[in-house]
């Protein structure tokens, strides 16, 4: 069937984009300037603990056989040791990985579940002050830059008024008592996910307005109306239906844009994440971390786009049922 | 008495700069099981009357007044739900302009269908699928078809689909609004005369609008030429497409060079189609009119009626055109 | 209602005629028109220099502040004065005086002292003809000179945090001669503080003289632990204070000169300019000011460069098609599938942080998109008669590219080109932001990583954060204006429906 | 045993004497050696310094030590309830001349360079006043300093006589000295410094100096770099000068590594490049020294030879800086060279508790992530701040005197013996305290220490090589005697017993203790315990990574007061 044929295509599109990644990441490591191991050698060190070092760190071998060690590597998600903590590059990651995923996933979700449905709300009430006001805040969006209404935010909450906690996923000690914990890291998630949704919440309203607004105006929804259904199902089964696609797109899509933007989110709210480690590794110039951060973030972005690809194709049956049909 | 009857309606779109009058008083009659052809260049108002006719106004259209009376009855009147259950598609069925985006593309077409009888009529599922089935059958489409997804059938059938959904609960008037537009000349052809045959076979009123005169002459009974959300001319295909008394009509017409056999040059009018939001004092064509002087800039001509047939034209000049004098030709 | 799908080659003129009458366009032309004469002019809407530093305590409020904000109301400005031969009043001149000299074409106040030869007892050259020079007895002895020369300052602020004065000086004088140097800072009650002094016997060469309050050596000499701030303590009232540089020379055969060059005597202001101050003490209006101008030319040579790689490979493979098209448009893909900010990040870090590589790596990763718009506009154009006609006439596929399909692209890339502004913009802002921008340039992503490294937040220095973020915010706004206008105009195909 | 006994420099005491209200190591601060009193130490990660500052103003950590900005400082004294110490500690902040490149092989072109560098201006403008100038080639707290080497003062005038005299006089055509030795006008040189990014006061300072520089006619100009290109650069000696800055320690061995020319190679420390005889004896005779006097005073006849050459220009030492909210804890003890709150400051560990009441948790901040809790891989202070807590030494460090203080060692015995026939090597004999425990109960030995020793040299552990590379075997003739025997004679072999001891039964099955997380590994036997078993005063309990490391008092530990 079409479908199966079209999933197989971008799945090999997909692979083939990893292994891009993984080669670009390879290459852009070994052609810098300097050499990576001066970082972590230190005046105690005789030159064969240097040596040892470089061996350890495979900065020995021609560049050929570091690539193909570097590919089948990391196939295996072995991204070798971090040069500043000589710990598996991989092990970090996965200490980091789960407050990436709790902040990535609030902001994903509020942000959809606020930005589309103000969007349909606003779509069924033109010209009102509703309206109006999607169209600045998706512009706003758009125009604002996110770390600069995060650092407004933080010194408003965490500073002026010290509400909010202004760094990391939990207290110092900890609340004793599960349900406590939950709270306080509710309580230190609303500064970075609140703020990822104000700022991003704009654009998707917007976007779903004017998408639904589309639809509302596309000719089959005239004629659905023309068939004498109810403006329920007009706007429910035609409508919605039809935006869906767009909008599936648009959340998957924004996916890619949402994980480089919590490189600052992490940044800004000390926020000990996959985004976080990813710029210390780079100031330290611990280069293992930075490769395995950044190719984390883009594997997962290649595996968003393919989700994104998927439900797509599940959404709208031009897709699905493959390439022919009008096109 | 007339099947539809529309009398001084009035359709105003609502904008931040004013009121936008597409629809001006506008009047004419459909005698059952026969064809109006509505004429007229680009954002005359042909569509928005369609529309207002069967009240699938955007939120910021509104009906100023007049009555569409239906069998009798001013639909105009109705509250919207009556409406939308009892004349919708039931009475008046519509084929849009560009059919091709007339079907939902992600529905199943014989769904769409069956979603509009189930709309109007308390018959089971199977019954409403049974029934579109023969519909497609109908208009020549094999009934097989009927799980596909619209944008695995061509232009022409998807057009023909919307035909039969159109007819899905027997209505009494069809408005067909461009539905020939996006259709290559071979396929519009067919498609029109599917159209013919069905509404001869059914018995059907239709009111078709068109900017395309020669779709008219094949298909209508009558012509209403529009201009500027007014009707200008109205009366007879033939006697109109013959004798056109309105500098616009006449114009209009004689833009249109396979009408009759002899070849003249297409040309198009000279000037613009007036800002609906201010239209111009007196008569609206009076900016563009060779004939215009003073009483066209004062005073609105009135639609009357001259010599026989109904013909009725509303221009001020309209003694000193002679009959067949081609006011345009330099 | 009925759609306008005409392409219209629309001449420039008419372009205006139609892009003046829409009122967001216009308004967005308005800010941009502003912000370029901001960059333009630059060097005359500030007196200073982004690379200025100390011109004001850090992280001073602005100086409109004093009226708006109780708490301001006296806070001190920058006082700042170069104290020459001219400036100095004597106040007290016993056995000296004040004249001036010039040096090097600049004044030096020069302080005379009349020869004062030691008076010596016979009894003490008597006794000690092999010891060392030994003084005589001073008492009831005249032989005093003082010369106090002072400066008046008139403070009528809330105490500073800091204070400073700097000189040069050195001392002509016979070998016997002894000389003393005291700063000394005199406040409205009349209470002395000495800041500084040094004693010499007979000549000196330049030597440089600094006072400044957060020095330890000052602490010390004022009786005040390290982490005590003397600013505070010595201009804690309103008045009129002196800055007194007093000197005394007890003897000399010769006449004794103490040179002193221009000194500066200075206040750091905890209000400056109309923005205030940065934690160096640099002029934050005129980062910004400088920052329009940064800002400005990376979005607009990033945006222009993105836009012709994406439109160069968008006509050449829409219009050549094949192998060619079908890899290009493989590595758009790719490209597409990479975050943007990580790998700017990385890439930022490995390559260096000059201006230039930072547009080049922005344009690097923000080309595909006009590509793949390109080359779906090529490959209709394509079929068009006229590019039929012109390859049938021989064209070169080098020249129906330039001369056919490129002008009809143009309207598309052109506002394309102005939409992409904004996000160059705001790319090389959250690069700079993170650290990652060029450090010799001020750019208002910079500042804004200063502010966030250097002490806004813990002293609530709003107007720090919140003016490189609206000018930010206001130019791309501007641009996306611009840039739907122009798609209105000459892509009707992306109007919006009304 | 012997006492060394330090003499402060005069300069520091007399400002330090005077910081009254201020905790010094000066003042006499009531300490003992015996604790902890308190329950837990809970270290949250806090990087952003900002966020630091305001969660010491807020309340939300009691100790606050290293404030590195100035500003801070200034915000810290304004909380009532914030106490400040400082100390002066082993920081050393320089100016590198490449010696082996004209014209910078010119003493007196550096002599002038010296003498144009205002350390009160840039310790003002930069540093609120709060850095030590700097001219010699040790820190002041090292017990090695000295004070009376020649100086190169700030003064320009001095600075444009001395090259005048030597010939480089200035052409008047470009305004740029001409070099006696070509008589052409000296080529441009740098002064690399990190970037702003890393180090925005050390990019400054290049711009100050080349400033100041080219102000007496020498084209010098700044360029900051990014550190592992500049380190690269350094290593292979391409560079004309540099800016860093060297975390010493106590001892005075750094000057063998930093200016002896054996050290000038690719990628070693003598990154002058100076090459002076008579500086190689005396950096040998201190490198090999066999007791402290011969140390001493060939560390002050090199420092006065190094004033001389100036290899360095030395600029300032940063002072340690820690707060405490003396509302909540008190007990801290200020310690020369370590500040109050290091790690190295064994007391403040021990002596810190609440002010009202007993035991209670101390909120300990910690500005960077441990990262790795292996002792053989732990390399920044700040896997130490934890690890540390959970060690003793052989020997501690008296916090007011320097002196040394037996520890885990109640005596130790430096002597001789002969490795090989006619050579000379140094044995140290270690008694230990009986009745030391390791965290999981196990009686702490003699055999541990051989253990630990052997392992890190078979395992050629990076970290410790230098101190145990020398050692040829290890002899306990009891649980409680252990003789180290080097191979070369060294006074300095003392203090290279190596600073943890690794426990047997769990190090012993490590293949490979480069991958060994021990923190993440449950102790076998013990429940509660991790791997990383001490026997310190503190048990490490959890590390959050990227939140918090939490320690717990030792309730075995072999000093607590009874």
């Amino acid at each position: 069937m079409g479908f199966s044929r079209y999933l197989l295509k971008r799945l090999v599109y997909a692979f083939i984009v990893v292994f891009v990644i993984m080669t670009f990441n390879f290459a852009i490591f070994r052609l810098m300037p300097g050499d990576a191991t001066k970082m972590i050698i230190d005046p105690t060190f005789t030159p064969e603990a240097i040596a040892e070092l470089r061996r350890q760190f495979g900065l020995d071998d021609p560049p050929l056989v570091q690539y193909f060690k570097y590919i089948g590597n990391l196939f295996k998600f072995d991204m070798g040791l971090s040069f500043s903590t000589r710990r598996p590059v991989v092990n970090e990651l996965k200490e980091r990985l789960p407050n990436t995923i709790v902040l990535f996933l609030t902001s994903f979700i509020f942000t959809t579940i606020i930005g589309i449905s103000v969007g349909i709300y606003t779509a069924s009430k033109r010209g009102t002050f509703g309206d109006n006001f999607v169209t600045g805040a998706g512009l706003f969006a758009y125009a604002v830059p996110a770390f600069w209404i995060q650092l407004l935010l933080l010194m408003l909450f965490g500073y002026y008024i010290p509400i909010l906690p202004i760094h990391g996923t939990m207290s110092a000690p900890p609340p004793d008592g599960f349900f406590l914990q939950f709270l306080d890291r509710i309580h230190h998630l609303i500064l970075p996910a609140g703020s990822n949704v104000l700022v991003a919440f704009g654009s998707w309203a917007l976007y779903t307005r004017n998408t639904m607004l589309e639809a509302l105006g596309q000719d089959y929804i005239v004629t659905a109306r023309a068939k004498g259904l109810e403006e329920n199902v007009v706007l429910r089964h035609h409508a919605l239906r039809s935006v869906l696609p767009p909008i599936v797109t648009l959340i998957f899509g924004a996916l890619p844009g949402m994980v480089s933007g919590a490189v600052i989110t992490e940044t800004i709210f000390s926020w000990h994440g996959v985004g976080k480690y990813l710029m210390d590794a780079v100031m330290m110039q611990d280069y293992p971390a930075a490769q395995g951060a950044f190719y984390l973030i883009a594997l997962a972005v290649v595996i968003c786009n393919l989700a994104a690809d998927i439900v797509y194709g599940i959404v709208d049956p031009r897709i699905r049922v493959g390439e022919g049909g009008a096109k | 008495m007339a099947l539809l009857e529309v009398r001084d309606l009035k359709m105003y779109y609502k904008t931040l700069r004013g009121y936008v009058k597409a629809v001006d008083s506008v009047s004419f009659d459909i005698e059952k099981g026969k064809a109006l052809g509505i004429a007229g260049e680009s954002g005359c108002g042909k569509t928005s009357m369609a529309v207002t006719i069967l009240r699938l106004l955007p939120s910021n259209g509104k009906i100023h007044g007049g009555s569409v009376k239906l069998d009798g009855v001013d639909i105009v009147k109705l509250d919207d739900e009556e409406f939308r259950k009892s004349i919708r598609w039931k009475k008046i069925s519509m084929v849009f302009q560009g059919a091709m985006n007339a079907l939902n593309p992600v529905h199943r077409v014989g769904d769409q269908i069956v979603e509009a009888i189930l709309a109007h009529e308390d018959v089971s599922h199977a019954e409403a699928v049974k029934r579109a089935e023969d519909l497609l059958d109908m208009v020549g489409i094999n009934p097989k078809r009927f799980r596909e997804y619209p944008h695995e059938f061509s232009g022409g059938m998807k057009q023909r689909v919307v035909i039969a959904m159109a007819l899905a609960c027997n209505p009494d008037l069809i408005i067909a609004d461009e539905p020939t537009t996006a259709l290559d000349v071979m396929v519009q052809s067919q498609v029109l005369k599917a159209m013919e045959d069905l509404r001869k076979r059914l018995d059907l009123s239709m009111m078709l609008i068109t900017h395309d005169l020669s779709v008219i002459a094949q298909t209508c009974d009558d012509i209403a030429i529009m201009y500027a959300g007014k009707i200008v001319e109205y009366g007879n295909v033939i006697d109109i497409y013959d004798h056109p008394m309105h500098p616009y009509g006449m114009g209009l017409v004689n833009s249109f060079p396979n009408i009759k056999a002899e070849r003249t040059r297409v040309r198009s009018l000279p000037g613009f189609p007036p800002n609906l939001l201010a239209p111009p004092e007196g008569c609206r064509f009076h900016p563009r009119c060779p004939l215009a002087d003073d009483i066209c800039m004062e005073e609105e001509p009135k639609l009357i009626e001259i010599g026989s047939n109904s013909h009725k034209v509303a221009c001020h000049k309209v003694d000193m055109l002679e009959r067949g004098v081609d006011i345009w030709a330099q | 209602m009925s759609q306008n799908k005409t392409k219209t080659d629309m001449s420039a003129p008419t372009f205006w005629e139609q892009y003046r009458r829409k009122p967001l366009g216009m308004i967005g032309l308005a800010i941009v028109l502003v912000y370029v004469f901001v960059a333009i002019f630059a060097p005359f809407l500030t007196r200073y220099s982004p690379k200025q530093i100390l011109l004001a305590d850090r992280i001073a409020a602005p100086i409109w502040f004093r009226s708006v904000v109780p708490q301001y109301k006296d806070a001190p400005p920058t006082i700042r004065a170069e104290l020459g031969p001219s400036k100095w009043v004597v106040s007290e001149a016993t056995g000296g005086r004040l004249t001036s000299d010039e040096i090097d074409g600049n004044a030096v106040t020069v302080i005379e002292f009349e020869p004062v030869p030691i008076t010596m007892t016979d009894e003490s050259i008597s006794e000690g003809e092999d010891d060392e020079f030994q003084y005589g007895d001073y008492e009831g002895e005249p032989s005093k000179s003082v010369v106090e020369l002072s400066y008046p300052i008139a403070y009528d602020f809330n105490p500073p945090r800091t204070f400073g004065s700097t000189f040069n000086y050195w001392i002509d004088g016979s070998p016997d001669s002894k000389t003393e140097l005291e700063c000394v800072i005199e406040t409205p009650e009349g209470k002395e503080y000495s800041l500084w002094g040094k004693s010499y016997s007979g000549a000196v060469s330049n030597q440089p003289a600094r006072v400044d309050s957060r020095d330890l050596t000052l602490k010390q000499r004022l009786g005040l632990t390290i982490f005590d701030d003397p600013a505070p303590k010595i201009f804690s009232s309103k008045g009129d204070y002196r800055l007194i540089l007093r000197a005394n020379s007890t003897s000399g055969d010769e006449p004794t000169r103490v040179y002193i060059s221009n000194a500066e005597f200075y206040i750091p202001g905890m209000v400056h300019g109309l923005l205030g101050a940065d934690h160096m003490g640099s002029d934050l209006w005129t980062q910004l000011v400088y920052g329009t101008r940064v800002s400005l030319s990376i979005g607009l040579s990033a945006a222009a460069i993105s836009v012709a790689v994406g439109t160069a490979v968008g006509i050449i493979c829409g219009y050549l098609g094949g192998i060619v098209d079908e890899f290009m448009m493989r590595v758009v893909d790719v490209l597409l599938a990479i975050p943007t900010l990580p790998i700017l990040i990385i890439l930022g870090a490995i390559l260096g942080k000059s201006v230039w590589n930072i547009v080049l790596l922005i344009a690097a990763f923000a080309w595909m998109g006009t590509a793949r718009l390109v080359r779906s506009q090529t490959l209709s154009l394509r079929e068009r008669v006229f590019v039929e006609a012109a390859k049938a006439s021989g064209a070169s596929d080098a020249y129906v590219m330039v001369v056919h399909i490129l002008p009809n692209v143009l309207p598309l890339v052109f506002a394309g080109m102005v939409l992409r502004i904004p996000s160059a913009i705001l790319t090389e802002a959250s690069l700079s932001f993170l650290g990652l921008g060029d450090p010799r340039v001020a750019t208002w992503g910079r500042m804004l990583h200063n502010a966030r490294g250097f002490g806004a937040f813990t002293t609530l220095a709003w107007w720090w954060l919140v003016p490189p973020g609206l000018a930010i915010t206001l130019l791309s706004l501007a641009f996306v204006f611009i840039g739907n206008t122009v798609n209105e105009i000459l892509n009707p195909r992306y109007r919006e429906r009304s | 045993m012997k006492l060394r006994r330090f003499l402060l420099p005069v300069a520091i005491c007399l400002i330090l004497a005077m910081t009254c209200g201020i905790v010094t190591a000066q003042q006499k601060v009531k300490w003992e050696p015996y604790g902890p009193q308190v329950d837990q130490i809970i270290m949250p990660i806090i990087k952003d310094s900002e966020a630091q500052l305001i969660a010491f103003m807020r309340g939300d950590v009691d100790v606050y030590p290293g404030l590195t900005r100035p500003e801070d400082l200034n915000k810290v004294k304004a909380n009532p309830n914030a106490e400040i110490t400082m100390n002066y500690g082993f920081h050393m902040f320089y100016l590198c001349y490449n010696m082996r490149r004209e014209p910078l092989n010119s003493d007196v072109l550096r002599q002038a360079i010296a003498h144009v560098i205002d350390r009160d201006n840039i310790i003002q403008t930069l540093f609120e006043g709060y850095m030590l100038p700097l001219a010699a080639f040790l820190p002041p707290s090292s017990g090695y300093y000295k004070e009376d080497v020649p100086r190169f003062e700030y003064n320009p005038e001095e600075a444009k006589k001395l090259l005048d005299k030597a010939g480089y006089t200035v052409d008047p055509a470009t305004g740029i000295r001409i070099d006696p030795k070509t008589g052409k006008p000296l080529r441009k040189m740098t002064i690399y410094t990190p970037t702003y990014e890393v180090a925005p006061t050390s990019a400054e300072l290049g711009k100050i100096i080349s400033e100041a520089c080219q102000a007496i006619n020498l084209p010098i100009e700044p360029e900051p770099m990014d550190f592992p290109v500049m380190l690269d650069k350094l290593d292979r000696a391409e560079f004309d000068m540099y800016m860093l800055a060297w975390g010493l320690s106590r001892l005075p061995t750094s000057l063998y590594s930093f200016f002896h020319s054996s050290q000038d190679i690719e990628a070693g420390y003598n990154r002058p490049g100076i090459r002076d005889p008579e500086l190689d004896k005396l950096l040998e005779e201190l490198y090999y020294a066999p007791n402290e006097e011969a140390a001493k005073k060939a560390a002050d006849e090199a420092q006065v030879i190094l004033a001389m050459k100036q290899p360095y220009t030395v600029l300032y030492s940063r002072p340690y800086m820690d707060a405490f909210r003396k509302d909540r804890f008190t007990g801290y003890v200020p310690m020369h060279g370590y500040g109050a709150a290091n790690y190295q400051n064994k007391w403040t560990t021990l002596n810190i508790r609440p002010t009202k009441g007993k035991g209670g948790t101390v909120r300990w901040l910690l500005p960077e992530e441990p990262k790795v809790l292996n002792p053989c891989t732990a390399s920044s202070a700040y896997e130490w701040e934890v690890l540390g807590r959970l060690y003793d030494g052989l020997i501690e460090v008296d916090p007011e005197t320097m002196e040394d203080i037996p520890w885990m060692a109640k005596s130790w015995e430096v002597s001789t013996w002969e490795p090989e026939p006619g050579k000379k090597g140094t044995v140290v004999t270690w008694n230990l305290e009986k009745g030391i425990k390791w965290q999981d109960t196990t009686p702490f030995t003699s055999r541990d220490i051989k253990f630990t020793i052997e392992y890190l040299r078979d395992n050629k552990v990076p970290r410790y090589i230098d101190s145990v590379e020398h050692i040829v075997k290890v002899e306990t003739p009891d649980d409680y005697t252990a003789k180290v025997y080097f191979a070369n004679e060294s006074y300095w072999h003392l203090y290279r017993a190596g600073e943890c001891f690794l426990p047997e039964w769990i190090w012993k099955d490590v293949k490979d203790y480069k991958t060994f997380e021990p923190w993440l590994e449950p102790h076998p036997s013990v429940k509660g315990l991790t791997k990383v078993i001490g026997h310190g005063p503190f048990i490490l309990d959890q590390y959050k990574v990227g939140e918090y490391v939490r320690l717990k008092k030792n309730p075995i530990y072999w000093r607590l007061k009874k």
